[in-house]
């Protein structure tokens, strides 16, 4: 915008790129006027790396390690959902363990993921503490990704027909050591940040999406049942075998910032029930299917999978032309659509407001911009 | 609700649908005769409780995927003897019906009834034009920017159909088969 | 499975036997590479007194306190006999013909360098406190390294007076769209009040630069000038966050000088008198031989007073949760976004001298100045300049207690808060205080 | 300014190389203990980064604090993936910190373009529009490299000297050699 359109009380002020709380590189264009939102412009692609289109020239196993950097947050639902899309197209099917251990790692990386939310939104909102109490916990949960596939961050872990390696005794005993001793943190955190007052008076009653906005804007995961819409695609379209896993769906009431936040926060312990579940039900057998090719050459033909990541709804489409490499591949990525409610929800907002709003959809540009 | 009650639910509302040849695993996949039923099935389905629009996005049906859209240098790795190729290039695949063609796809998601329809629809690749969804759901904006923006498909009526992800400078739109890569400043 | 014990939980691998590392040379030189970074911290602390660097950057800081401590007392001791110098200052003067502006001059020179150097020492120490401070709230261990590559290294005991010399040798950037004399004059304008405000601060019985009878006005009335030297950073920056950032400061901290003043209105009634000095003689004394006078202690009217204040002061010096104009995850850095080197190291030398303002004068006004909380004969013995330093350290504290605690208000919420919350209260107390002195105090 | 006088004004004078040589200590002491970075990330790296700002690894300790404004801060860490929308509000944070300032590229991505080689829409290499110290390779590298990049920005800061100017001239161009 130029300043010529601008009204002489007006200010034009340019969030980001590089921004400290911006989550990344998000550029939003405020028109203010003194401290309310007259207009915003989401501008994103600072991040755009065309994995779409690369994917289209590596081969399906290649295309797990591009998965990977999508959410960087969380890879694993990542990982997993391709993997379940070209299973779909292969025909082949995981073993029960591998199912098993799929769930584990990520629940466990919903943890990971919603512990970087839990810290970072402290920042957003001035409280830096919760931040390092956050990511105490969440290199826990990372050592354990490097016990068992050797990444902290991008694991390439859940590979076609199953997953790398198989958890070791040891391992699940020091997961369960690790569930034992976050519980208890959860409560910590409650403590520290959401019962906070001057945190409730920031975030409750700010940013209200209703349920019937959520459902037109298409949100998914917490910011869907942040409004109190029951939809989680681990209820709606199991996978994995989630049917067998008993855990609540925490619904938010108002669709305010705190709901959305509150929700994830309450998922943390709901992902520790599961991990519970899981690691006592782990069955016995092989990690890996038979009958998946080093370069696989599906048939022709077109598969959409999606799992609950710990955005959202994360899908795949996929089409495949009978050669080495995926015809096309489309990725439904909830960052990407959570965000696009911001040009609208912005206006008649507060400037610091637009932070806790920006912080409490919990994007990863990596996902946007894909 | 399995995909033949869905599909029987559709049709008896809007009884031009039909189904697609190709069947996206697992979902109920439909064929649009032409893009004028477009808004009007978008509204069926609105009113039927599909009132999510999940994705909206499209495939270029042209051949194998033009290499020239890619910036490779010749043997990259200097472990690798002279001359080997370790990337893949895109090839053909004998058999498969490649044919200038941009399919678009919208999917539709109803909380109500947990189930998704996947609507199809092919229009030639040049000067792809369909209505906009926008003005019934929300959620088609961004996407539909985005399709714009990776493969050149025209919504008309979209109130801001610009570029969303690649750079001003860059030229084209990336996800078309036939796209090839002009250097630009960044590229030496 | 079974659950073990939540108290044996940590799943941390037990940490294998720390053995020392083998020497290595460096490929190039041949020299010995210093094994610093190469092991762990935490095995590094496991025997920290044994590494002569520690000792030694202790031994350093030990010396650094002891010696500024001898300088307070030695001032502090003197300070009683200021008549008598000044008598000795004035005959040599007539000795040497000089005339008596030039000895009141002097005189005048003497208490400022004084008094600018409690300010200056204070930024290097409280800035190093704070980092240390928030670290262990933060179940982290701060600086640690910063000193003498040699060794010196306690506790990163330099990491401030590192900092300053960095600061010191940066370029100085002046953006093309900024008022170049505005945004040079800003931080002189918001230091300067601040060093001045300080002239009748009581760092102890009898100790202070001026002894003014209208000292608590003097004070308020200048700490509020800092407020147009923030305005203009954020102005002359030419940089909308600058200017969001300086609009919100003036709005802020206009709107706490009222709690503020209004705040201590009771203080100044039980005591009788806007001088500090007169206010802390006020608090001497014990009821019942236990309790001390002061006026924190007073029932309801001290505490909401000393709550009021305590808010408001935290306010007033910008920092979380009160910390809008330079909210950093807002508007980046506030009203000194654009200020690099020297010139924001000032902007943050003058957030820290507020600090230290801010804890004296809760010390002076609730804590009873110099007096000692315990009536018995050890702690009556200690001088009150110590005693005064080491409640002003505690309020130090409390104010970093906060900072690293809270989140950050919105703006109208803590607009909200001041008009609607603390200066209504504040009048409140001031009538409850006047029927104290009409019924209890009389 | 009085630096880059400093080694003309004191050749005449008794004893001026060891002011000289003093004063490199304590100006490398000051440049390499306090190294501020920008809170300014990418992608991937940006989490790792965060990590190493965190309880376990407190980037701290080395007398590290993230500043959010590129005025004050003296090293850009260029955490993720560059691409070539973000590209110029990289060159212009890098031109808007004061001198001395310092570039470590962490990440595959960054050093080279990483698992993105051949995408249209990815700078190959930070290094074409910045001059770069430090290159961290890892995808991600873990938050102990980083600091080790660190460490190792600070062995080359030592080397600085007010004789050689502020910046040797391979340090200028962004030279690899941690030695020039």
């Amino acid at each position: 915008m130029s300043n010529a359109t601008l009204k002489s009380d007006q200010l034009f002020i340019n969030l980001g790129p590089q921004h400290p709380s911006t989550h990344g590189v998000l550029r939003i264009g405020l028109t203010i006027n003194g401290e309310v939102i007259v207009k915003a412009v989401p501008d994103i692609g600072y991040l755009h790396r065309g994995t779409e289109k690369l994917a289209e020239v590596r081969n399906y196993h290649h295309c797990v390690v591009l998965t990977d950097r999508w959410d960087y947050v969380s890879a694993m639902p990542n990982n997993l959902v391709f993997c379940l899309a070209a299973e779909k197209l292969m025909g082949v099917a995981a073993t029960p363990r591998a199912n098993a251990l799929r769930v584990i790692m990520c629940e466990m990386n919903r943890v990971a993921s919603h512990l970087l939310f839990f810290g970072t939104y402290g920042i957003d909102l001035g409280a830096y503490t919760p931040f390092l109490y956050a990511f105490r916990e969440r290199e826990m949960v990372l050592d354990l990704f490097e016990m068992l596939c050797g990444a902290r961050l991008t694991y390439n872990y859940i590979r076609l027909g199953g997953v790398m390696v198989d958890a070791s005794s040891e391992w699940l005993k020091r997961t369960m050591e690790f569930v034992e001793y976050f519980k208890p943190r959860l409560d910590e955190y409650d403590t520290l940040l959401t019962y906070n007052p001057i945190f409730m008076a920031r975030t409750q009653g700010v940013g209200v999406v209703t349920a019937r906005e959520a459902v037109d804007w298409a949100l998914s995961g917490p910011n869907l049942r942040g409004s109190g819409v029951d939809h989680d695609v681990r209820r709606a379209d199991p996978y994995c075998g989630y049917e067998n896993y008993e855990f609540d769906v925490p619904l938010g009431k108002t669709g305010s910032c705190w709901d959305r936040y509150f929700c994830r926060v309450q998922e943390m312990r709901q992902s520790i029930r599961i991990i519970e579940q899981a690691i006592e039900k782990l069955p016995d057998g092989p990690f890996m299917a038979s009958g998946v090719a080093k370069i696989p050459k599906p048939a022709p033909g077109e598969a959409y999978a999606h799992v609950e990541g710990s955005r959202g709804d994360l899908g795949i489409y996929l089409a495949s032309d009978g050669g080495i490499s995926p015809f096309r591949l489309h990725v439904h990525a909830p960052s990407f659509i959570n965000l696009a409610m911001l040009q609208e929800k912005l206006v008649g907002m507060k400037v610091s407001d637009v932070i806790a709003l920006l912080g409490s959809i919990d994007i990863v540009l990596g996902e946007v911009d894909r | 609700m399995t995909n033949d009650e869905i599909f029987a639910k559709i049709q008896e509302k809007f009884p031009k649908i039909e189904k697609a040849a190709v069947q996206v695993k697992n979902y109920l996949t439909v064929r649009l005769a032409s893009k004028d039923d477009l808004m009007a099935f978008a509204q069926c389905l609105k009113d039927s409780s599909f009132d999510m629009l999940e994705t909206v996005t499209a495939t270029d049906l042209l051949g194998p995927v033009d290499m020239k859209g890619y910036i490779r240098q010749q043997n990259f790795n200097p472990l690798l003897p002279e001359g080997a190729t370790p990337q893949i290039e895109a090839a053909a695949t004998p058999g498969y019906p490649y044919r200038p063609v941009m399919d678009l796809l919208w999917v539709f998601f109803s909380i109500k009834e947990r189930a998704r329809v996947f609507v199809r629809l092919e229009v030639p690749r040049e000067n792809v034009s369909v209505p906009s969804l926008t003005p019934l759901f929300k959620s088609a904006d961004w996407q539909e920017r985005e399709t714009f923006d990776l493969l050149g498909v025209r919504y008309e009526g979209h109130p801001n159909l610009v570029k969303i992800l690649t750079p001003d400078f860059t030229q084209g739109h990336p996800l078309r088969k036939d796209y090839a890569h002009i250097k630009d400043r960044f590229d030496e | 499975m079974t659950t073990p014990e939540p108290a044996a939980a940590a799943p941390k691998p037990v940490a294998p036997k720390y053995v020392p590392p083998e020497p290595v040379l460096n490929r190039q030189n041949g020299r010995l590479i210093e094994d610093r970074f190469s092991t762990w911290p935490t095995e590094v602390f496991k025997k920290r007194w044994s590494r002569p660097g520690y000792q030694r950057g202790a031994g350093m800081l030990v010396a650094i306190f002891v010696g500024l401590g001898l300088t307070g007392g030695l001032i502090g001791e003197l300070a009683k006999r200021a008549d008598g110098f000044y008598a000795l200052l004035g005959s040599f003067a007539a000795a040497q013909g000089l005339p008596p502006l030039a000895l009141d001059a002097g005189w005048i020179a003497i208490k400022v360098l004084i008094v600018l150097h409690i300010v200056l020492i204070n930024g290097l120490w409280s800035i190093w406190w704070e980092r240390k401070i928030s670290a262990h709230i933060q179940s982290r261990v701060g600086p640690t390294y910063a000193g003498s590559p040699k060794g010196f290294n306690f506790h990163g005991w330099a990491q401030t007076a590192i900092d300053g010399i960095k600061l010191l040798l940066k370029e100085d950037v002046t953006p093309a769209a900024a008022d170049k004399w505005v945004h040079a004059l800003a931080p002189g304008l918001v230091i300067a009040p601040c060093i001045i405000a300080f002239a009748p601060v009581l760092f102890g019985d009898g100790l202070a630069a001026a002894s003014l009878d209208i000292g608590t006005l003097y004070i308020f009335a200048f700490a509020g000038i800092s407020v147009i030297g923030i305005v203009m950073a954020g102005w002359a920056s030419g940089n909308k966050y600058s200017l969001l950032g300086g609009l919100r400061g003036a709005a802020q901290i206009v709107s706490y000088e009222l709690p503020r003043g209004f705040s201590v209105v009771p203080i100044l009634m039980f005591a009788g008198s806007l001088d500090l000095q007169v206010i802390s003689n006020a608090q001497a004394g014990y009821w019942h031989g236990i309790i001390p006078r002061w006026f924190i202690f007073y029932p309801v009217v001290g505490q909401l007073a000393f709550v009021i204040f305590l808010i408001s002061s935290v306010a007033e010096t910008n920092r979380t949760p009160f910390d809008i104009p330079e909210a950093e995850s807002e508007l980046v850095s506030g009203f000194h976004t654009e200020y690099s080197g020297m010139k924001w190291s000032i902007f943050f030398l003058a957030e820290y001298a507020y600090v230290l303002l801010g804890s004296f004068l809760l010390a002076t006004f609730f804590l009873g100045g110099g007096a000692s909380p315990i009536n018995a004969l050890p702690f009556t013995w200690i001088p009150s300049w110590l005693w005064m330093l080491g409640k002003a350290m505690l309020m130090m504290f409390v104010f970093l207690w906060i900072r690293w605690t809270l989140p950050r208000f919105r703006v109208d919420q803590l607009m909200d808060f001041t008009w609607k919350f603390l200066l209504p209260w504040s009048f409140v107390n001031i009538a409850v205080a006047g029927l104290y002195l009409a019924y209890w105090l009389k | 300014m009085i630096l880059e006088k400093l080694p003309g004004l004191t050749k005449g004078l008794p004893g001026g190389e060891l002011l000289l040589t003093t004063s490199d200590y304590f100006i490398d002491l000051g440049r390499k203990q306090s190294l501020w970075p920008m809170t300014f990330g990418l992608a991937c790296c940006a989490i790792e980064m965060m990590a190493s700002y965190a309880s376990r690894l407190d980037f701290d300790r080395m007398g590290v604090i993230p500043r959010a404004s590129p005025r004050q801060a003296d090293v850009m860490i260029v955490a993720g993936t560059v691409c070539k929308k973000m590209a110029e509000p990289i060159l212009e944070i890098y031109h808007q910190m004061p001198e001395p300032r310092f570039v470590i590229s962490m990440g595959s991505c960054a050093n080279c373009g990483g698992p993105y080689y051949d995408s249209y829409s990815v700078l190959k290499g930070v290094d074409r529009i910045v001059p770069v110290d430090v290159y961290i390779a890892g995808c991600p590298p873990r938050p102990e490299a980083l600091q080790y990049a660190v460490v190792k920005l600070q062995e080359k800061i030592a080397k600085m000297s007010l004789k050689k100017g502020l910046a040797t001239s391979q340090q200028e161009k962004g030279s690899r050699d941690i030695n020039a």
